[in-house]
This record gives C-alpha cells, sequence and structure tokens, in this order.
C-alpha cells in the first residue's frame, strides 16, 4: 500500500469541509458535526474522513494532547519511550471507538497526555511549542510505523480511511463536546488509503481542513522547509499547516497577515489600497513570495480559540459562512450549514482571499 | 601561389534570373564579398568573406540571394571533423589561439529541451490570462528573515534594497564598446517601456544613457572600466562581474580598433588602446576579499543599491554562490556555459563551465538546504532561448533570468559568431558608424520590447495552464517540471521527476 | 495628414527605397519582372555623400510652387496629395524650375513624374517606406 | 459678395480658387472676350506639335466653373470701370455691378510699326488659342515661315512648325536668340541646337519693310515668307485700369496685395508690372507661375483673406525639341559656368547670394537653385563647392536638411 509522502507519492484531492465555531465558547455535542459533514456525502469519496475539535479535553487542558496512530506494536514501543524521555506523561489511553462496518484495517490509535521535561527545553534554548513541533517531525520522520496526527493543547483530531460519517461514528464524536469542530471529506483522485493522509492535518493546535489542488505545492514546500519542517505527506493540507505554523507562530503573523501571505491580494489591488497598507501589503508579499499559495483552495483552519476560513484569491472553490446567534459555520455548502442550522441570521460568500475569522468572546485574532 | 588549406565554409549563391542589381547587397556587406562586375553587367560573390551573417539575404528585395553550407568536404572522419582540421590548419599558419564570439554552437547537451511543463486537468481548473490577473512582476533583493513591529505593532517595512521588475527578464551585461550605441540604446530603452532593467556590462555608462539609470544595472569588473562614483550612482543596482559563462576563468580584450572616441570617454581610458580586462579581480582572491567589495559598493552608494555578482557556472557553483550569499551581495547571477560573448578563445568557449539548468538547479537546492535562499535572488542567464526556458529556469528555482543573445537576436543578429571582427553588418557589435548606423534604436528598442512582451504573454499562458497566477508560486515548484531523456543522476541534480512518473 | 519624412540619421543609402518606388509605379505585380535588366526611374531618390546619405522625395507642400506653377493643369491637389496628370503635362518643366526639393523629375517619358504617396497604385503605406530596412523613411502624420 | 472677374487665363483662375479658399458662397462672374473654356496659353504650341490638345490643354477641368460657382460671360469685353459706382461697362453697353473687381486682363502683342505690314496676306501673331488656329490653317509642307522675334514666343512658334512647312526662319534685331533670358553664350547652345533642325536665324537684323509675301531687312536682305508670325514683345491691357484713374507704370501698379490704387480694385497677371526682387526694380514679368500667384494673392484678399505676393523673380522653363532651359534670376556678379556640348550651366552669384542661373540640356531638380535665389539663402551657409556640381539638398547644413526633409512643409 502506498502511503502519502512515501516514495514521493503525492497525492492531490477534491474535498468537502465544514466548521462549528461557538463564539460565546459553548460546547457543542460532535453528533452535530457529523450531521453536516454527512449531508456532502457525494464531496467525498470513502478515502478518507476526518475532524479536529477544541475544547474537548478541559480535564488536561495544559497538557499537549498527542494522538497517534501505531502500525504495530513495536511502532509503538519506540514512540512511547521516546516521549517518555522527553516527556511528563499525565495520561494515556487507547483513543475509544466502537466496531462499524465501514471502517476497517485501523492502526492502534493512542492518546497521550503529556507535558515536556523542562530540561529538555533548557538544554535546545526553545519554548515547549517549538519543541513539541521538532518532536512531532522527529516521530513521524524517524520512527516506522509511528505517526503523531494530532499534538494540540485542548485540542483532538479524529481522522480515519472511509466517509467522514462513518470516521465521526467510528471515534464516538457524540461522546465529546467543543467549541470549535471541523470536518473533512475527502475525495482523493487516487487510491491511497493510509489514515495518517486523511484530514485534518494538525501541528500544535493548528489544524486545517481543505477542499481543494493547490498549484503552487513544490514552490510552498521548498520554500517551508528551510525552515526545518519536513513535509513527509507531500499533500497541500499538511504543507498549508507548515505555512500557517511558520507565519503565525514563528513569524509572529496576525491571521489577517497570513491571509495576506498565503492568499495575497493581486498586485492591481493592492496598488489601490492606502499608502501605509500598500507598503505592508507589498512587503509580506515580498518577504514570503514563496508562501502565496495559487491553485484553489478553501480551508478552515482551526487554532485555539477560534477558526479562520479562507478562499484561494480567485474563489475556486465553493465556501459559504453562515452566523446564528453566538454560533458561526463555514462549510463546502450551504446545505451543510442548513442541515445543523436551518434558521441563520446571515449566510454569505465569502470573496476569494477574503479570510472570515470567528474567535471566542471576539478576542485576540493572534493566536500564540 | 601559396597553398590555401581553407576553404570556406558558406557559399552565396545567387539566383541571377532574380537578380535586379540593385546592389543593395554590395553596399550592405562590410565584407565585402559582393560586388558589381561593370564588364559582365551583373552581381558576383566572393565566397571567402562571408561570414553567413544573412544580411544580403535579408534585404535583397527579390530574394535571389541564400547562403549554403559548402559541400565541399574533406574525406569524413568522426575523429578528426573537417572543422577541427581546418582548426589546425588555421594555428598552424597563425601560431595564436583561435578566437570566435557567441555561445558555444556544439551539440552538447541542452537541458531546457529535456524539461517539460505540467499543466492543469479537472482537479485543478486552469487560468485565463486574458481574463483573470496573471501576475509576473518579481522582487529582486536580500528578503529579511524576521518580522519586526515597531512599538505600535505595526509591521517594519523597511527592507534591503529591491528591485521591482514587471517581467522576471533582464537583458545581461553587454558592454558599450563590444556592442554599438545604438544596439546600447535599444537595450536601455526597451529596459525602461517594459519596467526592467538592462546590463551595462564592464564598459562604463554613456553619459546619454544616465537617463535610463532607473533601469540600468551598472557592472564593475576585473578591469573596472568605467567605473567612478557617478557611475555606481547612475544605476539601480551594481554587478560585480566575477566570471563571464562564456569564458570562465579569463578576462575580456577589446581590440584598440572598438575604442572610439565615444567608447573611449566613456570607458576611461586612452582612444585606440586595447581594453583588457585580467582574469581575477586583483583586489579578490577569496570570498572575504568579495564581501569587501560587495560592502565598498554598498559603502559607495549609501546602502540605496542590491549588488548582484556574477560568476559563471563552474564545477562548483553551488558552494561558490552559498559564500556569494553570505558575503553581502543582493542578489547571484550565475551565467552557463552556452551564454554569448563578443570574442573569446574558442576552446574556451567550448569547454570550459557548466549547463546553466545544472548549475541552477544545484546553487537553488544549495540554498534552500543552508536555510539561506532568501538571502539573496537568484538570477540565470547563458542561453535562455524562450519563454518555455524562461519559466523553466524559474520552475527550477531562478527569480529572473537575463537574455543576452536573445535580444540580440531581436536585434537583428544572426548569430554568425564574428562579433570579434568588428565588422558586424547588423549594426550591433561594431563601432564603425555605418554599420552602427544600421541598427536604428526606434526600431531595435521596439523588437525588444515586442519580444519580451511576447514571451510576457506566453509565460502567463503556461502559468495559467498550470493553475498558477502569480510568478512566485512557479519559483522553485519543480514539480512543474518533468524529464524525458535524463538520467538518474541529471534528474537528481535537477530535481525533478521523469515524465510518467507518478506525482510527486 | 500622414507624408513620407526621410532621417538621414537611419539612412544606409543602400537605395532600397528607390528599387521597391520603381516597383511600386511600374504597374507589374512581381519585382523581378518589373525592373530586372532595366533602368529604373523612381520617384524617391538617394543623395549620398560620404558617410551621409538621405532619400528624397516629395514634401506634398500645404502650398505647393509646383501646382501653382503648372502651366498645364496637369499638376492638382487632392486630398492634400499631389499629383501629377501625365496625360495633361506637356513636359514644360516650369515645376521643375519651381519645387525647392527637386522632387519633381522629368520621367522617361518627356512628362514630368513625382510620388504621389502611392495611392494609386498599392494603396496605404508607400512602398518605399515599407521597403525601408531601417525605417529612415517613415509615413506619419507630423 | 459679387467677384467680377475681367479676363479668364492663369491670373483669372488663381483669383478664382484664392476666392475660394476663403469665400466658398460669394457670386463669380469671369467676362472673357474670348470664347474658351479656360485654356493654358502657352500650350498653344505644344497643341500645334500634337503633344497636346484642345481638351487636355484646359487649364482646369470641365467642371471647374461649376465646382467653383462661377459664372462666365465670354464673348463680352469690358470698356469701362467705374470705380465710384463700382461697375464695369461692357461692349454692349451694359453696367455690371462688382463689390470686388479682377483685372486680369493679360496682354496683347506689339504689333510693329513697319511699312507695308498691313500688306502681308498671311500675318499672325502667336498667343491665343484662335492664333493657333490660324497659323494652323495657312502652313502646309509648302510653306515658307517668316518668324519676327527670337524670343520665347517666337522660338515657341519655330519649334511647333519643325517639320510642319517648308522653311522656318527667324529675325531679330537682337544678336542673339532669346535674349530676355540667356546670354550669348548660352544662346548659341540653343541657336545651335534649333539650326540642327533647320531653323534659320537672321539676328542682329530689322525688317524694314513688308510686301504681301517678302520682307526686305535693314541689312538689305530679303527674305521670302508664305507666312509671318509676328511675335516681337507684348504690351500689357492696362487701359481700362488707366481710364478709371488707377496708377499705371510699366504696367497696372499694383501692391503686395495685388490691390491697384483703385478702391476694391486688383490685378494680376501679364497686365501688371512688379518688384523683382532679383532685379531690385520694377518690371513685367509676363510669366504663368507669377500670373497665378498673384491671381490667387488678389483672390484670397478680395475675399477678406489675407495674402501677399513677394518674392517674385523671373523665371523660365522652356524647351525646344527635347532640349530643356531653365533660367532665373538676373545675370550679375562672379559667374560659374560649365559646359560640355549640349549641357550648359551657368550660375550668377553676388554679395553671398545666388542671383540667378541658367540650365541647359541637363535641368534635373533645377528649383534648388531657384529657391536659393527666392530665400536670397547666404551662400557660406552652404557648400557652395557641391551646389555647384549639382543643385542637391546635401549642400545644406544638416539641421536644415533634418527639418526640410522631416517636418511638414
Amino acid at each position: 500500500m502506498l502511503k502519502e509522502g512515501s516514495n514521493g507519492f503525492r497525492n492531490p484531492s477534491g474535498c468537502a469541509i465544514s466548521g462549528i465555531f461557538s463564539k460565546s465558547g459553548r460546547r457543542i455535542p460532535g453528533d452535530k458535526i457529523i450531521k453536516s459533514i454527512r449531508i456532502m456525502h457525494e464531496r467525498s469519496n470513502g478515502l478518507g474522513g476526518g475532524f479536529a475539535a477544541y475544547g474537548i479535553y478541559p480535564e488536561f487542558k495544559d497538557q499537549f494532547a498527542f494522538h497517534i496512530f501505531y502500525d504495530h506494536v513495536k511502532a509503538k514501543e519506540e514512540c512511547e519511550a521516546y516521549l517518555r524521555n522527553n516527556f511528563l506523561i499525565a495520561f494515556q489511553s487507547e483513543i475509544p471507538t466502537r466496531k462499524h462496518p465501514n471502517i476497517c484495517e485501523a492502526p492502534l490509535i493512542w492518546r497521550y497526555f503529556a507535558q515536556p521535561i523542562e530540561a529538555r527545553l533548557i538544554e535546545r534554548e526553545i519554548d515547549e511549542r517549538e519543541f513539541v513541533s521538532r518532536v512531532v517531525t522527529h516521530v513521524n520522520t524517524y520512527i516506522a510505523g509511528a505517526y503523531i496526527f494530532s499534538s494540540g493543547k485542548d485540542v483532538g483530531v479524529f481522522k480515519a480511511v472511509g466517509y467522514p460519517e462513518d470516521v465521526g461514528e467510528f471515534y464516538r464524536l457524540e461522546e465529546y463536546s467543543g467549541y470549535s469542530w471541523t470536518a473533512h471529506g475527502r475525495y482523493p483522485t487516487n487510491t491511497p488509503g493510509w489514515w495518517g493522509g486523511a484530514h485534518p492535518f494538525a501541528l500544535l493546535d493548528y489544524t486545517v481542513v481543505h477542499n481543494g489542488e493547490i498549484s503552487s505545492y513544490d514552490a510552498n514546500r521548498r520554500f517551508i522547509e528551510m525552515f526545518g519542517y519536513k513535509c513527509s505527506l507531500l499533500t497541500d493540507t499538511e504543507v498549508i499547516t507548515y505555512i500557517i505554523d511558520y507565519l503565525v507562530r514563528r513569524q509572529g503573523l496576525t491571521m489577517e497577515e497570513t491571509a495576506s501571505v498565503i492568499a495575497a491580494p493581486f498586485w492591481s489591488v493592492i496598488a489601490r489600497k492606502s499608502e501605509e497598507e500598500r507598503r505592508q501589503l507589498t512587503f509580506l508579499r515580498n518577504m514570503f513570495a514563496g508562501l502565496l499559495i495559487t491553485g484553489p483552495f478553501s480551508i478552515i483552519l482551526g487554532f485555539s480559540g477560534g477558526i479562520m476560513a479562507l478562499n484561494d484569491r480567485l474563489k475556486l472553490r465553493s465556501m459559504v459562512a453562515g452566523e446564528k446567534g453566538d454560533m458561526a459555520y463555514v462549510a463546502s455548502e450551504e446545505s451543510a450549514i442548513r442541515i445543523i442550522e436551518p434558521d441563520l441570521d446571515r449566510v454569505w460568500a465569502p470573496s476569494g482571499g477574503e479570510p472570515v475569522i470567528f474567535t471566542l468572546n471576539g478576542g485576540e485574532h493572534k493566536c500564540r | 601561389m601559396p597553398i590555401n588549406y581553407i576553404y570556406p565554409d558558406y557559399e552565396v549563391v545567387r539566383d541571377s534570373s532574380r537578380c535586379i542589381t540593385c546592389r543593395a547587397c554590395e553596399r550592405q556587406c562590410a565584407n565585402e564579398v559582393h560586388s558589381y562586375d561593370l564588364e559582365l553587367k551583373c552581381m558576383v560573390s566572393d565566397s571567402m568573406n562571408c561570414v553567413d551573417c544573412q544580411r544580403c539575404v535579408s534585404l535583397c528585395p527579390t530574394r535571389a540571394l541564400k547562403i549554403e553550407k559548402t559541400t565541399n568536404t574533406f574525406k569524413e572522419n568522426a575523429n578528426w571533423t573537417q572543422s577541427l582540421i581546418t582548426d589546425v590548419y588555421r594555428q598552424a599558419e597563425s601560431g595564436g589561439m583561435l578566437s570566435t564570439s557567441m555561445g558555444n554552437p556544439n551539440p552538447l547537451p541542452v537541458y531546457w529541451d529535456r524539461m517539460l511543463i505540467n499543466a492543469s486537468q479537472v482537479t485543478n481548473p486552469s487560468i485565463d490570462p486574458l481574463r483573470e490577473p496573471m501576475e509576473i512582476k518579481t522582487f529582486l533583493g536580500r528578503k529579511p528573515e524576521k518580522i519586526r513591529r515597531d512599538e505600535n505593532g505595526r509591521i517594519i517595512t523597511e527592507m534591503s534594497p529591491q528591485l521591482e521588475l514587471n517581467v522576471p527578464i533582464m537583458f545581461s551585461a553587454m558592454s558599450f564598446g563590444s556592442i554599438s550605441y545604438n544596439a546600447h540604446e535599444s537595450l536601455a530603452r526597451a529596459a525602461t517601456k517594459l519596467g526592467t532593467l538592462y546590463n551595462t556590462g564592464e564598459g562604463g555608462l554613456h553619459q546619454d544613457f544616465y537617463k535610463y539609470g532607473k533601469n540600468t544595472i551598472v557592472q564593475v569588473a576585473s578591469g573596472r572600466f568605467g567605473v567612478h562614483k557617478g557611475y555606481l550612482d547612475a544605476g539601480a543596482a551594481i554587478e560585480i562581474k566575477m566570471g563571464q559563462g562564456a569564458k570562465p576563468g579569463i578576462g575580456g580584450h577589446l581590440p584598440g580598433a572598438k575604442i572610439t572616441a565615444e567608447v573611449a570617454r566613456t570607458r576611461m581610458i586612452p582612444e585606440g588602446t586595447d581594453a583588457i580586462s585580467p582574469a581575477p579581480h586583483h583586489d579578490i582572491y577569496s570570498i572575504e576579499d568579495l564581501r569587501q567589495l560587495v560592502l565598498s559598493l554598498k559603502e559607495a552608494t549609501g546602502y540605496k543599491k542590491p549588488v548582484f555578482v556574477k560568476i559563471a557556472a563552474v564545477h562548483n557553483v553551488a558552494a561558490i554562490a552559498s559564500g556569494i550569499a553570505r558575503s553581502g551581495a543582493d542578489v547571484v547571477v550565475i551565467d552557463g556555459f552556452r551564454g554569448g560573448t563578443g570574442s573569446a578563445p574558442t576552446r574556451l568557449r567550448d569547454f570550459v563551465g557548466i549547463p546553466i539548468e545544472l548549475a541552477l538547479a544545484s546553487v537553488d537546492q544549495r540554498l534552500r538546504d543552508e536555510g539561506i535562499r532568501n538571502n539573496v535572488s537568484l538570477v540565470i542567464g547563458g542561453s535562455v532561448r524562450s519563454s518555455a526556458d524562461v519559466v523553466k529556469a524559474i520552475a527550477l528555482g531562478a527569480d529572473a533570468v537575463y537574455i543576452g543573445t536573445g535580444a540580440l537576436i531581436a536585434l537583428g543578429c544572426h548569430l554568425c559568431r564574428s562579433c570579434h571582427t568588428g565588422k558586424c553588418n547588423w549594426g550591433i557589435a561594431t563601432q564603425r558608424p555605418e554599420l552602427v548606423k544600421r541598427l536604428n534604436p526606434n526600431v531595435g528598442y521596439q523588437r525588444l520590447v515586442n519580444l519580451v512582451t511576447a514571451w510576457s504573454h506566453e509565460i502567463k499562458e503556461m502559468m495559467g495552464g498550470m493553475g498558477i497566477n502569480s510568478i512566485e508560486a512557479l519559483r522553485g515548484n519543480r514539480l512543474m517540471l518533468r524529464g524525458v531523456g535524463l538520467t538518474e543522476t541529471e534528474l537528481r541534480v535537477l530535481g525533478i521527476k521523469y515524465a510518467g512518473e507518478i506525482w510527486s | 495628414m500622414k507624408r513620407v519624412y526621410v532621417n538621414e540619421q537611419w539612412c544606409l543609402g543602400c537605395h532600397l527605397c528607390e528599387y521597391y518606388c520603381a516597383f511600386a509605379n511600374s504597374g507589374v505585380n512581381d519585382m523581378v519582372k518589373a525592373l530586372k535588366d532595366k533602368d529604373i526611374y523612381p520617384n524617391i531618390q538617394i543623395e549620398e555623400d560620404k558617410d551621409v546619405s538621405f532619400a528624397v522625395s516629395c514634401r506634398h507642400c500645404r502650398d505647393p510652387l509646383c501646382v501653382k506653377s503648372c502651366i498645364s493643369g496637369s499638376l492638382s491637389i487632392s486630398d492634400g496629395v499631389i499629383k501629377v496628370d501625365q496625360d495633361k503635362c506637356v513636359g514644360c518643366y516650369t515645376c521643375i524650375l519651381a519645387c525647392p526639393y527637386g522632387a519633381i523629375l522629368p520621367s522617361p517619358r518627356g512628362v514630368v513624374q513625382k510620388c504621389e504617396l502611392c495611392v494609386d497604385n498599392i494603396g496605404g503605406t508607400p512602398n518605399c517606406v515599407k521597403g525601408c530596412p531601417n525605417a529612415a523613411i517613415v509615413f506619419e502624420e507630423r | 459678395m459679387k467677384y467680377v472677374i475681367i479676363g479668364n487665363s492663369t491670373a483669372a483662375i488663381g483669383c478664382v480658387e484664392g476666392i475660394r479658399k476663403v469665400d466658398r458662397e460669394g457670386k463669380i462672374l469671369i467676362i472673357s472676350a474670348e470664347l474658351h473654356h479656360t485654356y493654358s496659353r502657352p500650350l498653344i504650341s505644344y497643341l500645334l506639335m500634337g503633344k497636346t490638345d484642345e481638351q487636355r490643354m484646359k487649364y482646369r477641368p470641365d467642371a471647374f466653373y461649376e465646382e467653383n460657382g462661377c459664372e462666365t460671360m465670354f464673348g463680352k469685353s469690358v470698356t469701362k470701370i467705374s470705380p465710384d459706382k463700382k461697375t464695369v461697362t461692357l461692349d454692349d453697353g451694359s453696367e455690371i455691378a462688382y463689390d470686388k473687381l479682377m483685372v486680369a486682363s493679360g496682354s496683347r502683342p506689339f504689333v510693329p510699326p513697319v511699312e507695308g505690314l498691313e500688306k502681308v496676306k498671311n500675318r499672325t501673331s502667336f498667343m491665343t488659342l484662335d492664333d493657333a488656329h490660324s497659323l494652323k490653317a495657312m502652313t502646309g509642307p509648302k510653306t515658307d515661315v517668316m518668324i519676327l522675334g527670337a524670343g520665347l514666343i517666337g522660338l515657341k512658334c519655330a519649334e511647333c512648325l519643325i517639320g510642319k512647312v517648308k522653311s522656318i526662319t527667324v529675325v531679330d534685331m537682337a544678336d542673339r536668340i532669346l535674349p530676355s533670358i540667356l546670354t550669348p553664350e548660352a544662346a548659341a547652345v540653343v541657336q545651335r541646337h534649333l539650326e540642327k533642325y533647320g531653323v534659320k536665324f537672321i539676328l542682329s537684323d530689322s525688317a524694314a519693310e513688308f510686301t504681301k509675301d517678302s520682307a526686305k531687312l535693314a541689312s538689305g536682305k530679303t527674305v521670302e515668307f508664305d507666312v509671318l508670325v509676328t511675335a516681337v514683345g507684348v504690351r500689357p491691357n492696362t487701359g481700362l485700369v488707366s481710364d478709371a484713374g488707377g496708377k499705371v507704370g510699366k504696367g497696372i501698379y499694383t501692391n503686395e496685395k495685388c490691390e491697384t490704387t483703385l478702391k476694391d480694385v486688383y490685378s494680376g497677371g501679364d497686365c501688371t508690372e512688379y518688384y523683382d526682387s532679383a532685379l531690385g526694380d520694377v518690371r513685367i514679368l509676363a510669366i504663368l507661375p507669377n500670373a497665378y500667384m498673384q491671381g490667387l494673392t488678389a483672390g484670397i484678399n478680395m475675399a477678406g483673406g489675407e495674402a501677399a505676393f513677394e518674392h517674385a523673380i523671373p523665371m523660365n522653363a522652356i524647351g525646344f525639341y527635347g532640349l530643356h532651359i531653365i533660367t532665373a534670376g538676373v545675370y550679375e556678379g562672379e559667374s560659374y559656368v560649365k559646359s560640355d556640348g549640349e549641357n550648359y550651366k551657368a550660375l550668377y552669384f553676388k554679395d553671398n547670394v545666388l542671383k540667378g542661373f541658367i540650365l541647359i540640356g541637363d535641368v534635373a531638380r533645377a528649383g534648388i537653385y531657384t529657391a536659393l535665389i527666392r530665400e536670397a539663402t547666404p551662400l557660406d551657409s552652404i557648400n557652395f563647392d557641391m551646389i555647384k556640381e549639382r543643385p542637391q539638398l546635401m549642400a545644406f547644413a544638416k539641421n536644415v536638411r533634418r527639418s526640410r526633409l522631416g517636418e511638414e512643409q
């Protein structure tokens, strides 16, 4: 079986995405997002589905929550040894699943709530997030058969090969409640079938669900890899996640600024802006030229305390946003919003390149 | 009667049934091939002096002329080819090095032609440049490593000096002296009109062209001809020429015959003296010395202008480029071994250096491996022949390309490789006034503008086909290239997959 | 009105304009047939001296002395173009006496000939302009 | 506005075209004693040579009057101008009112006061189409023709008779042919040429007495003839203006606007005198281009426009049996002469300007010389050696060439 990224295999795909967000921080059970993504069944083909949920681990909210696939026990042993060498593990368990007729060939799926060992941070002179990011890269690159697919605090990614609604049922998501949910149904144009290749893709608390096929992939990949990232899956989602991590976490850009890099306004649009805006937009486009993403995409980026939805600047993929009270919705199709909230206060199709950002209680967009 | 070992390579063929004896061929041939025979009342030719520049053919109003490769053949020998044998005769006669000009004509691999470009189908829409914006604006210059903010949290947008190009194509260095005043004017005006840059080469900047300074790269080469404060200040950027693809490792020699009063004044040397550029810069024997020159030039110009460092593509080019990227230079220029020249020893031109495609791929990868690709922009030259070559160069990782030979061809050059004789019938590589005037810059500049405009359209079409609507998304996007007819090693160096291999 | 203008800076003295002119006025559609083994009588002529050369043809003056001087009424202005009616012309050469450019020429028929901007033969851009290899002759409004 | 034009030749046509440059509406009435559509007088010799015909020798196309809104009154003569009443009186006694009047009354042949002239049966002058018709009717292959006068008219008459009559004898009291435009040296070239075609010349002699078919010359010689052509000069028709009180010298006086001294009366053409800038004096320059330009100037001024007639210089283009002669200006000052049998060139220059020239044979681009005279171009501003060689723009300074060839003229 060919995994994404193995032997240079790159698998572009079409998809369905959906996101639900409570601006007041109300915790919403997981069946709602399943209902939303289910309606877009036709946009997936059963070769991958997944979810990201924020606020689901309140009891471990200060611990990094690692979700890991193991192909075999040996990998688990090797990975756990590596984790124990670097982390104080507060709790670990298999992730609860239920038997599902449409989900098969499941790997071992474990989760760990852990905190980096202080001494490891000091000896490397880095902060815990950088440390965790390096650990994730190390495990995913060097420990054969182990794959960390979720690594943020108070956030969890759940994904598998299958239709997303089946994946949701498999992971018993109705038992989780979170203030922010995103979901992804995959329609890869090739036959993979590796669980790690499903979406969302996550690093730290950044999770990305993405529908599209970016044409700038290798330009983006070769640029971002200069900064210690290793694009092992060769998927768009992976590189987008790294770009966001790089721009937001490492360069300290706000979400809007990040959007103006990856879906930069056209020069002709920049030319019409005020002097100050023009200077900044030109600066960002020039400095991060290699991070401009072209080709069709719609993404929902989840982060602690918010989500951002963004289309490519030509809006080559459908994406609709809606609001009702404290609830915000984003999905590939309006139906996926209407099915869970028929009576919306507002519904609109965001323009290409225009980020739609929702945060808890209107808080800072910036995610540190 | 001495033995004449050399038979002309090309023969003038005149269709006397079409010749109207207008004598345009005679008047236009600086090599004095054609003449009118008063007794025979017809035109006659002596092919011995013909360089196959095609001037007469192009001007003949009745198409009565053509130039044919001679069929006079030495006994066939795959090892001792006719041209090698002829070269031996020449050297046995002269005792000197063989001289030639323009780019390497030998059938060495052209990697551009072995790379094919991708296009979108179904999963990712191609983009129509006639309907959607298609951006090829390019900035050259060092990029900052970190975002910095002021006390109000605003991003500080000051950065190292940048050049803004409307097209990722510039005109490469060709000195006034090696090419004519009118050729320079054509390049300068075309660069201005196109919103790109041309390069003075090492011959200084004629005072008439200071007004095109915003679109001028002023070169500082080993001879330091024409270099002074005003010159450095005049350009938008400064290029230190360490080497040239056509003749890596050696300097230049502009014969006194080409040092006319204007050339002499511009170069700041006496009229009629040979202008000899040393092989190395005698103040640069190491990378540290280069850094000093880079910084000296920046100091001299108030840190307002990006400094380019141009090197020939040689075996160790990646490491050298890496050194330059850390020298304070803003742009690294790599010139491939198929690049042109106004004059070079034949053997050097043909056998020293490496192909630009491989050099570019290796330099770009090396700079990324070291995480310093953003420290410098990467410009390449040395036989970029078409818009497809430009697209491939950018996909391999170049920020922009230099075109020299292509620009000269647009001006009329037929690659007769006789620049060194100074008798360019197209008014390009000559200083003889009656020949120089043959290149009307009003025409020449428009032809250059047309060429680059046409290439821009083609680049945009190809980008659109790939689903890319901004050149930066093409830069280094090697997934967009596939190889054909290449070995594993070549593919590895180029960093591309073979055509038909699965997506990667 | 568009006229033919010459710029000696770019004239190469190749004389091709003369041949293209003679061809345009030959009434033959093949240049070889029109000009081979024939003396040519172009309406545009190159003046040459050492390195300087330039073409001269009718300036199509707004206030033309030639037309005013014509004794037979064969020179006239039609839409700004000064034309000669060679059937009416008797070859008195008063126009040659009058034209300050020397742009009216005796024709082999014994009358006079002059540039008529190719309006009645090829039309559009005059053939000397088309044939000039260096844009030393242009056809434009000034 | 009503314009009345007396005459129907070059100056009259120039006047019509001048008026119409300014005024497309005003009425124009052309009154002419001749019955013909306007024709070019100098073409009568070409007519007889068969180089043109009556249709083609029309000075303007058939539709000219109609297109220019002209009424014509042919076969009528004006006998009187009344500038106070602003009327003209015709030979039938009728009066016609005008707002502006153009007198383009031309000239008439001078008939020399020689005894017995009235006895000559076949006699004509050679100025009008009717003269040409008469001459044609009188002559044939057996005719001996005597032409009195070796000027332009006499010689053009001789030329057109070559080969058509038995003999042509030209008599002139001057010592050379074309005395008004050629120097003796130049005249000899032309004379030799005409003699080749059988024309006989008797110069420095004059007719003392005629019988019906012979002339006794002052020298005592006798010339027998069948036909006599008198071509000893012309006299301007100035009577209408002088009778009305207008100033008349050698011809009708006009200023540079072509106004006579009579209010609203203009004049131009062979009936006027004018200032010869090359000569620096007043003279009659009875040549066609000047007539047209005077007419044009008058017309423009009559219609309320502004024009001035200046730079009039004597100039002539004439040819005899393939030998072309172009002359202009006056022959004074230093000279440059070059001659090679048929081709002859003489340039006359003084005070740093070209004053005159004579070209015989090779006359190509002569207008460049004419312009030097007309514009009084300082000779030290051009390459005079070059221009002596042949007329060429190369002789001018580069910037002059640029402006002449690169700017709208």
